[in-house]
């Protein structure tokens, strides 16, 4: 019985927290919002050099063949600073999937580079209105001699505009059933494709529409079973509910920390306002909220690794519990830092928005939810 | 118990929808509601609304008649609210002018102030700010350390304020600034009317976390005032923030009504998202929340009709503004939070890319001033404890 | 507009707690429990004597020929002192379907009874499994020549110990309908039935199970149309909803004014535990709660009285936030009183075990809200 | 990370079990566990119980082997809370005793000490009490006001002590009382160990709101210690209450399985349940609440696997322990309180007449006590704030 993390991956937390400092920690995401969007591939060459985009990756494609417990440190460090970047789709949907559904050519071309830092990879999921549904993917794939041409509109997609590759469901065959459901590896360098921003009101987490019109993409860019995507979609989808339960981790770590020091410093009639029960007993609330989603989280993690039984209940329970945390005590450290955590100087919007992006990113905590209940067989 | 309006009231209320229909800026009633984007061209909009509300006597309707009031009574002015929030009337830029600094100037103010001042209010002529709040004296306001200090006729003041809303409007300042260190730090404050228009005073608005520059801080350097600028005693301006203070009384009206309709407006939004191709409506959860923010949005508004006939019986506004205030700002946040939660996976877009209006986005994130401006939800708390309740403050000085 | 109570209601609040103060106050529900039962029976002769027995019995019949509003301020005195006894059924069941009902035969046999304090009324309801569904009405009425024979069970009768008629749904026809139930009069002074105590927690307010085994019931017991008695409880309960709201606020007002007290006076640490914001700032949210309960409640009254479009959410609604707050207050006054708010011997609990008698009583806040939503057209 | 046990810890569970299986009072297996309602009777019962534990080597297996334990390990420890919740074993008796006096009269006792009491604490031949609060000393247990004060060779004690547990059937008890009124409140006290049996000792029992006699007042006339029966120095006793209180690390585990149990009892009581002939955990607001629920209890149990690694890693409690009683306290309060909620218009009966079992309503009541007793949660926010935050204290003395 031991539930902590391994002296490895206690590694990976401080050499990680210590590599982002030294790029400016939360002046990261405050420089790519401002638009210097050049940071982030800066950063994404250290990373590659500290080994962090290769972890889960396995040794003989030049990773270190460690499994989601080792990214759950370095993810934790990444939420901490409200890092930019497709580093979960990366390292969780594409990873894994590559991984498990990948051809020995597709794991050959893209493995190799993701560890080097050379590709970077995002989802491109939701179309319509956004909801997660086999019959929402309505963007086809008509299937020619050597490829497909895809037509249709993503929305949503976290840094499309950075992602050398795309991950695509597309439909190959039925209209709204989960048969029929393909995903492709689109490559933009070989692509053609719209690309366009969409506002949001994360500055540090852009997001795009793709429009794909008569785009083809080769045959061999097939990744997993033809027509039967949609089940490969949630296994990655799993390890991405993962990966971002643990990047809200680090972001109510970092958020309690705040309100913490917050709290011992400003000062009103006299007092350190911490000094007040309902400051006070606030951050306890928000430290009893960081333990909880850290416990759920970590042990998400672990089932993941260790394909437990209740491993989809456990991620679903984590996810929800952790969305909502994060929220929680974003929006506290708002309120206890009164005026000044209503500018825009102070951090405190940051992990405010940060939260509300990630909220209901591939499910709402009342989505996740219902999958704990229906998983409990009630 | 009587819900219904005199014919007098209803009277009022016909004079000012029909007044609206013609005076509201062309296609507000149609729903096309933007302000302008730029801050001049916003200022301009502004006090050309100002002027129309004046002209038609709907700038200071409690005002006197011979300041250009119309003597209304409690009820036409929470009319007079309900009828605004109804037609999402543009803001009244002058509003601290019309709504505080009049009121007292015409309470506790010198013949001179007031031929100097109070015309100039609610004509728009002249836009006022207020200047209470400093970097370490927020929730703990008498803690200021503006300082004011006599030299020959001038006083002469220096220091800093934050969250003056209107402040890059505004031509004069109702400022709190300390003049005496000595005593207790709730004595020795002066109130001084201000002209902002003189080369001691410097405003820079403040970025907010909607990106909006609606607060400013304001730097006092060696900034001129006379003694005829003191409003009330030299050292009594604590009292006088009070009395200033008390002729907020309808802007709870104002909060309470836009929460009906806030409310409103979040149900429609259910209506508009699905799921599963079904209305969000029709989820026994949502319809839950929904009827739960319901009941709290009707408490709300009977409360408030509690507190007005209570004010209306004894003349006096009691604490209960606080409560009111506390459970209408926390409410807001809440139901504008639980939109970005129903709001899926698109919730945070915003601007030409929101969903359905982006409005939802930025009075999320413009409501977390909501429980902090104007005294935070804990001192609100505190002030109900210890005013209403009786129970004891919390820390002995 | 105005929102206020008036002053013959006034009055009634201020003479009704000094009647009930002169009584012993909370000293009733106490000896009420330890067996002093008739206690009970005086109180009712001082209600009767008071005129709080004909508030709302027309002038015809000796009373006052007032509405609801003018129970509000003493259900309100009752619900501080947790009185026990069926004051809200007889006032708001019996009288409200007596009036809307009654034969003139019905009227003058019982009204002028229930003014001069003869006769006490109980609503006999719940069958089965204590939900309120047509189908769950299955105590049969067969008729015969002069009368009705009557074959079930009803549960859960609140004081249907003390209580001289029952009013009984019995089944007339059809099985599971709302079509064949009625409603009946039944006076135990006439009938053959079976009375059994039924074990509760709230010890102020005795249940009783009482079986019907061929207890005839003459014809002119049926208080209302034949068949169609599901509709006349429905009105019935909307005025017993409100009562209790009344009653319940009557209790949160109390509760509220032992938290206040027990925190200026309570000494821990040297301070009075009122000046700690955990506390202090608890019971402010305790005296929001009332504030809200109250309002709602009036509201509900005055829709009710003057028969408002919207009467049905408003009782809804009230019933809902009003069983919710007092459940919640309640409880936050025995945390608040500590270790001498989990003893017998403070009155703490005896709010907490009213709340929760009253909590479900006619349905559950769920239940309430889902009806205020299907009254917004939702 | 590793949620396995170790062949030696498996090999304890199973002989655990297998002696529950053959030792449990009659029927108990089988869900016939009742504890006798007279309280003579129930204490004959337990200390029944109290002694095959003793016998089997179950009563203290963190002890010594020396006196009767089996210096268990701390997961070892854990996993006999563990089963002792799966069988919802009978209460021990002595688990003052066993739990916390014993083992501290191990660390810090004297030789006399331990030869006089060690023994008979393990075997049940000697019921302890814990003799702390007092009618003004329960959240600020160091204002104790009961005295202690030395007469020629004896230690003449007086005062009155509330919410003591097993006082009634105790024979000893662990009291703080008063031996130096001059210094700080912290200073002064001391430790004793008192003969409960004596003239000067009263018991009453406390009414609580379950109308169950679970507590005790306790009233010192005179009552007699001696020098020998002073723990640790005097006026240290408030050093010595903490040590003893670092023994109580394990009463986390077992209310921590507890949840877990109570859990699965809410979500059965759920099926159990009907409305409109369908199942409650078919309403998808009860299957809401109750993933909420499930969501904290696993919550809960994550932690205190994660607090229990960090101790065997550090060989340290931390205030975690407080994080963790106010967490299970305040969930198993709302648990049972969702339980009456679901349980609709029956909710209030019990005894004979429950509609599922008299255990809910029993718990509901009894568990305003868990958010009360062993510190309240206002006392653990403190804690946590203060030790493990290092946010300041909430006044200054």
């Amino acid at each position: 019985m031991d539930f902590a993390l391994n002296e490895d991956q206690e590694m990976f937390q401080t050499s990680t927290r210590q590599y982002l400092k030294s790029k400016g920690g939360l002046e990261i995401p405050r420089r790519y919002m401002d638009g210097e969007v050049n940071i982030l591939q800066d950063m994404w060459h250290g990373l590659a050099q500290q080994g962090y985009l290769g972890v889960n990756v396995s040794e003989s494609y030049g990773g270190l063949g460690q499994g989601s417990l080792s990214l759950v440190p370095i993810l934790e460090e990444m939420g901490r600073a409200i890092i930019p970047g497709p580093y979960p789709e990366t390292m969780a949907v594409a990873v894994p999937l590559l991984e498990a559904y990948g051809t020995d050519e597709q794991k050959e071309k893209y493995l190799p580079e993701i560890v080097d830092g050379k590709r970077k990879l995002t989802l491109a999921l939701h179309e319509l209105n956004g909801e997660i549904a086999p019959a929402n993917i309505q963007l086809t794939a008509s299937e020619g001699d050597g490829d497909y041409t895809l037509n249709g509109t993503k929305i949503l997609i976290p840094h499309g505009d950075v992602a050398d590759t795309l991950i695509v469901p597309v439909r190959t065959g039925g209209i709204h059933s989960e048969y029929g459901i393909s995903l492709l590896l689109v490559d933009r360098e070989d692509a053609n494709v719209k690309i366009q921003e969409q506002q949001s009101l994360e500055q540090t987490r852009k997001i795009v529409r793709i429009a794909f019109e008569e785009t083809k993409v080769a045959k061999q860019q097939l990744l997993g079973p033809k027509h039967a995507g949609w089940g490969a979609l949630q296994f990655a989808i799993n390890d991405l509910h993962v990966a971002l339960c643990s990047m809200m981790v680090g972001g109510i770590d970092r958020v309690v920390e705040m309100a913490n020091e917050y709290g011992q410093t400003r000062m009103q009639f006299g007092q350190p306002i911490g000094r007040f029960q309902s400051i006070k007993h606030r951050i306890v609330d928000m430290r009893m909220d960081l333990e909880s989603s850290r416990s759920l989280t970590y042990y998400a993690a672990w089932a993941l690794e260790n394909n437990a039984d209740d491993m989809v209940e456990a991620i679903a329970l984590a996810r929800s519990f952790t969305s909502e945390a994060f929220v929680r005590t974003a929006s506290d450290n708002v309120q206890i830092h009164g005026g000044m955590g209503f500018t825009w100087e102070f951090d405190c919007h940051l992990f405010l928005k940060r939260a509300r992006a990630l909220e209901n990113y591939l499910g709402s905590s009342d989505d996740c939810l219902e999958i704990a209940a229906g998983e409990l067989g009630w | 118990m009587d819900f219904s309006y005199s014919a007098t009231e209803k009277a009022f209320q016909e004079e000012l929808r029909a007044w609206l229909e013609t005076n509201l800026p062309t296609g507000w009633m149609d729903g096309k509601r933007t302000l302008p984007k730029d801050e001049k061209e916003k200022g301009i909009f502004l006090r050309d609304w100002q002027r129309k509300l004046y002209e038609g006597k709907w700038a200071g309707i409690s005002w006197p008649k011979e300041y250009g009031g119309r003597e209304a009574s409690l009820i036409e002015q929470v009319i007079y609210e309900q009828e605004m929030v109804r037609v999402s009337a543009p803001p009244v830029l002058n509003i601290i002018g019309t709504a505080m600094v009049g009121p007292t100037l015409l309470q506790i103010g010198t013949e001179e102030q007031k031929n100097r001042y109070v015309h100039k209010i609610l004509n728009g002529e002249e836009i006022w700010c207020q200047g209470y709040s400093e970097p370490n004296a927020g929730s703990d306001l008498a803690a200021i350390q503006t300082r004011a200090e006599k030299k020959g006729d001038r006083w002469v003041i220096n220091g800093q304020k934050v969250w003056t809303s209107y402040a890059h409007y505004a031509d004069q300042c109702f400022l709190l600034a300390r003049t005496d260190n000595s005593g207790k730090k709730h004595n020795g404050i002066t109130a001084f009317l201000v002209d902002m228009n003189q080369e001691g005073v410097e405003t820079k608005p403040i970025r907010s976390i909607d990106d909006n520059p609606i607060f400013n801080e304001m730097f006092f350097t060696d900034a001129i005032a006379y003694d005829e600028d003191i409003v009330g005693e030299i050292n009594e301006g604590w009292k006088v923030s009070l009395i200033l203070l008390s002729h907020e009384r309808v802007g709870v009206a104002r909060r309470t009504f836009a929460i009906q309709k806030q409310f409103e407006e979040l149900v429609d939004l259910a209506k508009t998202l699905q799921k599963n191709g079904r209305s969000l409506i029709k989820d026994p959860i949502v319809r839950q929340n929904l009827t739960r923010f319901r009941a709290r949005s009707r408490a709300l508004l009977m409360n408030y009709y509690r507190h007005l006939t209570n004010i209306i019986r004894t003349g006096r506004p009691g604490p209960e503004g606080s409560m009111d205030k506390m459970a209408s700002s926390e409410l807001a946040k809440e139901m504008y939070a639980y939109a970005m939660t129903l709001s899926g996976s698109g919730n945070v877009l915003w601007k030409e890319d929101a969903i359905v209006s982006s409005d939802w986005q930025e009075n999320y994130l413009r409501s977390f001033g909501f429980t902090i401006e104007g005294g935070t939800s804990e001192i609100q708390k505190n002030i109900i404890a210890e005013r209403m309740l009786g129970l004891p403050k919390d820390v002995k000085y």
